[in-house]
């Protein structure tokens, strides 16, 4: 388990990772932006405002926990983690990537660290029951998490999932990020009652809802989570308030937004809120700071030369991989 | 009245105004989906109803696609005529069974006792490294199942005429919209899409296909964002002096078989372009109407150009080695010529 | 709203179909059972030992009101009025049935009536919400009902379907019928929690269970869900405890079943329950007793009979009705 | 060992003898789905293994198809050899974008880091009135989106021999077993799909069509209950004095175009006949191989018999006017061969 600075050193990670992949996103884009243009062309979808999320709930599992995550997926794979520099050169189409280029930013799959994430909303939660499911029937004490967004738990697909891991008592936990907003939609109008967490009622299970985006309070709610699905008592839904830094994806005009709900979420930045309590409690310096923003840096600046220099693929190459060889299995 | 003057019209644009007009004329047409109320669609298809018509009739719905796409089927059932979209086919997964098990078989299943006038919109396409699951077409899938309607628009005044046949047919029409033909400035766009539309309404009948080119020597059958493409290779091979006729097939149910046979009896010579993946669907169909009925007229084997049965790879060069570009179809038509 | 008599006399004329459905089904199936031999092949699910769920809820309708109803319809659509001779006709697959022979048993259709139903189970939860949001667009005070199974409510529809009506303030009820069993599987294995009922707190909604196959209890919480309906204040689920006399469908030999489970359901039969209950307050005389199953009798009588002189199908009739002729739409 | 002595099985059998052993071999291996525990399955196809491998590996589920065949995924990625029953593929499209999004295409999105060894195995067909949501064959849908081999088996012999290779594969394999061939004795069935099976275990190789039969006039391929039906057919017209070759293609991913190439080469005329809908499906594909890879071998237009593009009809004289029949199979090799 680690400490607090390591938790607070996370969170700069995340972000600073993020607010550098809303820059290198935008070359090539500029003076017109087109989504197909640049280094990384396609979606980007940034998790810069989440961090709490990702690192209060996954300090508490190890390797061998299984993590499945949506769309927004960036947060969760560096805290789980994932090979940064190999993350990076697939964000980037290149054959050092994860995926040798085949998957991009939305399907970032690391088995080392049994990560996987896919770009259709709710399709992560049967995974995870089925992982969870695997690990109950042999007799192994891991644990598996599905993150997804408060939009995704009006697919069909949260339902039949938490009904099969209450029954199955599997070792999942369900966290919904309620970052207000599916793409344009706010949740008032997604969804027919304020907290999803209070959905758990309907499969029996615990559901706590965490306000405030505040890591120390997520971490404390996933702990009880973790330890309840490790003991084999079963699944438990978190469903944790937090604040979407930038837009649904890198683009979005935000037109949309109530006025002044932008700043609002900005000016409570979950990152210096937590440097400050740890400065106060002496958990940290000045210098650790600093020494953590500099770490930080070299760090995705690193992943991001890393991806930069990996060569692209070859043509050909996009013909490979539809099957895997029997080789194992026979 | 102005359609004497030349106005042209995105493909994205097209489509608003042909539904916005319907909605005008017909208070029973609805439009729901996902962020299709202020923001105005992810890809511009309902920009400005939602000012014009409100929240009554222009409705955001949950991320729930089998709840609201099966919501159609009563909805429609009671008076109704909702266009629902679908915000990209690739999750039509998601939603399938309320799409062909229900509102595509009720009719049939009641005897006709029950119609479902409902359009079901949705983006298809790549281009742009969106990836396997944000890239796909798709469209034969859904030529397969009986009882949908099956429309793919290749320019704006197609897309507008097409639309309000779709929204005043009786039947669930799916109507799939190309990314790459929008014109949607953040997204590379076709400008061959672009073209002069009427601003009165008119209709584009289905099951008519549209010689998008005449030519000679070799036909390319095909549909949506390759039209344009072999279009384009038209121009390029006649300097080359290959004459190329191009079809649009427009709607692939109905299938307009006759101008199938007629473009090989002319030109005794096929090259099939789809985007969808190549076996089972599209390519497959059109080649199978020649070797059934135009068998005589082909000179030389029918030859496909689709995406190799593999997923949409993310990285711009191996999606570009995916999807069939111009240059691929105007090597194929080389190597045919040869 | 028809009286007590009336409903006494709708559950005698759905037990009395649903037997002589047995025993007409049951026609060239012997000695060697065969699903696809006599007048009537195909499955066939049938609600015997279900009346009160029908006509507990269906006696609040109006005829402009909607009900969608799943795989054993055939309660639903005799309580709602459906046309018996037509229906009966549907299900022998002759020319005069609903669907001409299209559709069979668990594809009844009647836009007379507004009633449809589905094979594919929770498949009739979307439809009914799509209903109810037209009635209050058109600003009509119908309502719609969508009836399941208990096991339909493991369904991603489910959820998808009472969150939406939940937003759209839609005027919906959504009636599980509990008979304990999906197919094999009971309730205990499906579900996780002991009342689906329960999880109307995950959509805001009120959730009524009611126990003990009583129709009056039924008809009881159906009028409040319905009243609340019309007046436009939203959906209510219902869950209804009940028994399935028949298997899952005929020829199903019920090995899965517990030891006299059978026999405890059958002993409880709502039907001479309700008798009892009419002759003990004089509702009921033992000679409107003796008229009213003359009646029920010559009513089915007379649509199977109706059924078997409709002529068959032609081969030609297959390929029609694929697609709707353009006439009011253009 | 009794590999010598004619040991006949029904498919439903040969189905769960080839479970039943991959599952002694391999304790990995787990078996899911709807009634597939104490009821052995709608079909049998699980007959005895909830008895003979108890509750821990095989699992009645609720009915939440996308539930547990996404599970599916998740347990396979983990160390999990799932087979998973969809009772009907007419119920696919609430599950669908598990099957095809996920399970399909996480190897290729992986670049090949993730395998997903799952049998999806469900059932097809009609010729019962079981009406239009439960008696469609739909295995062109999965042929045509990328990343799950497709097998079709049409007996015993061939059902096991698939199944055992299925399992044993690495991939995700979805095996259709279609009704009428099972042996149910409460469902008709064609006796000429029980046949010998040995009673070790073997595999069948996919990819490799299996001639069911010599001739050489005419080619009938095809694949699933419609090969015993050609058979049929096959012996009643040498008597007529027509040489008929039927082919069975067995697996549709991957298609065995050597195969459909060798016929035609053979006998210059081919009749496709499929159970699946006719249009964008199964027919289409080989149709088109044909007129791509074996043009000039071609000397009479390709004919495919198939669903007519309608629901399947509840009646039993609809039903049999939209599902192939011997009747109707050998009605059009005559017209074919005058
Ligand atoms: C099944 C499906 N429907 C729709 C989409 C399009 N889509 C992508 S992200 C998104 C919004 C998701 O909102 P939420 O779950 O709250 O996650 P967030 O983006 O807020 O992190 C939508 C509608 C999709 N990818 N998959
Ligand atoms: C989506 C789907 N999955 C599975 C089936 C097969 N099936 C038909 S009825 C049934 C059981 C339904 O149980 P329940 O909902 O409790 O209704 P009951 O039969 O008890 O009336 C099943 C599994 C189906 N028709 N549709
Ligand atoms: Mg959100
Ligand atoms: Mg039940």
């Amino acid at each position: 388990m680690d400490s607090y600075a390591d938790m607070y050193r996370m969170m700069c990670l995340i972000r600073f990772y993020e607010n550098r992949m809303a820059e290198v996103y935008a070359e090539g884009k500029s003076p017109l932006f087109s989504i197909a243009a640049g280094p990384v062309p396609g979606e980007m979808h940034l998790a810069a405002g989440q961090e709490p999320v990702a690192v209060g709930v996954i300090r508490h599992l190890r390797r061998d926990d299984v993590v499945t995550a949506p769309h927004r997926p960036h947060h969760f794979a560096i805290a789980k983690g994932i090979d940064l520099r190999r993350m990076t050169a697939e964000i980037f189409g290149r054959t050092a990537g994860l995926s040798h280029g085949k998957g991009g930013h939305m399907h970032l799959f690391d088995p080392a660290v049994h990560f996987s994430c896919s770009g259709i909303v709710g399709a992560g939660f049967p995974p995870a029951v089925g992982a969870a499911f695997a690990f109950r029937h042999q007799h192994r004490d891991s644990v598996a998490v599905a993150f997804a967004g408060e939009g995704a738990a009006n697919q069909g697909t949260f339902h039949e999932s938490l009904n099969l891991a209450a029954l199955w008592k599997a070792p999942v936990i369900f966290v919904i990020e309620d970052n207000h907003y599916a793409i344009s939609v706010p949740k008032e109008q997604s969804t027919a009652i304020a907290n999803n967490s209070d959905r758990a009622q309907a499969y029996g299970i615990p559901g706590v809802f965490i306000r405030g985006n505040d890591v120390l309070a997520i971490s404390e709610a996933a702990s009880e989570a973790v330890a309840r699905a490790r003991a084999g008592k079963g699944p438990t839904l978190l469903e944790i308030e937090t604040t979407r830094f930038y837009g649904h994806f890198q683009g979005d005009a935000e037109t949309y937004l109530g006025a002044g709900e932008k700043e609002k979420w900005r000016q409570s930045d979950p990152i210096p809120q937590f440097r400050d309590y740890l400065l106060a409690h002496h958990l940290l310096t000045p210098d650790d700071d600093a020494a953590i923003q500099n770490e930080v840096a070299e760090l995705v600046e690193d992943a991001i030369a890393f991806a930069r220099q990996s060569p692209e693929p070859l043509p050909a190459d996009a013909l490979t991989d539809v099957f895997a060889p029997n080789l194992g299995g026979k | 009245m102005s359609t004497t003057t030349v106005r042209k019209l995105t493909m994205a644009r097209a489509i608003s105004e042909a539904i916005a007009q319907e909605m005008d004329r017909d208070p029973s047409v609805l439009v729901w989906g996902e962020d299709v109320g202020v923001y105005g669609g992810i890809f511009g298809a309902t920009q400005g109803l939602y000012q014009q018509f409100g929240h009554d009739r222009v409705i955001d719905t949950p991320i729930s696609e089998s709840g609201f796409i099966g919501a159609a089927v009563g909805a429609s059932t009671e008076g109704l005529r909702p266009i629902v979209e679908l915000m990209f086919v690739d999750f039509f997964g998601v939603a399938m069974d309320q799409i062909y098990n229900q509102l595509a078989k009720n009719h049939y299943m009641s005897g006709g006792s029950v119609s479902h006038p409902v359009v079901l919109m949705t983006a298809i396409g790549g281009g742009y490294s969106d990836a396997a699951q944000h890239s796909q077409t798709l469209y034969s899938l859904f030529a397969h199942v009986p009882g949908l309607k099956v429309v793919v628009p290749s320019n704006a005044y197609d897309a507008k005429g097409l639309m309000v046949s779709a929204i005043r047919d009786d039947n669930p029409v799916m109507y799939f919209f190309h990314k790459g033909l929008l014109g949607l400035g953040w997204m590379p766009s076709d400008d061959w899409a672009e073209v002069h539309v009427p601003e009165e309404s008119y209709e584009v009948p289905f099951g008519k296909a549209r010689v998008a080119g005449e030519g000679t020597d070799i036909s390319v059958i095909t549909i949506g964002a390759m039209v344009p493409k072999a279009a384009r290779v038209r121009e390029q091979l006649q300097q080359e002096g290959i004459s190329v006729e191009v079809i649009d097939l427009r709607t692939l149910v109905p299938l307009d078989k006759q101008a199938i046979v007629d473009t090989v009896k002319k030109t005794h010579r096929v090259l099939i372009v789809d985007e969808d993946y190549r076996s089972f669907g599209m390519s497959g169909e059109v080649a199978a109407i020649l070797a059934e009925d135009a068998l005589d007229y082909l000179e030389f084997p029918v030859k496909r150009l689709a995406v190799p049965d593999t997923p949409i790879p993310y990285s711009r060069v191996l999606e570009q080695a995916t999807i069939p570009s111009a240059d691929k179809i105007a090597q194929t038509i080389r190597a045919m010529m040869n």
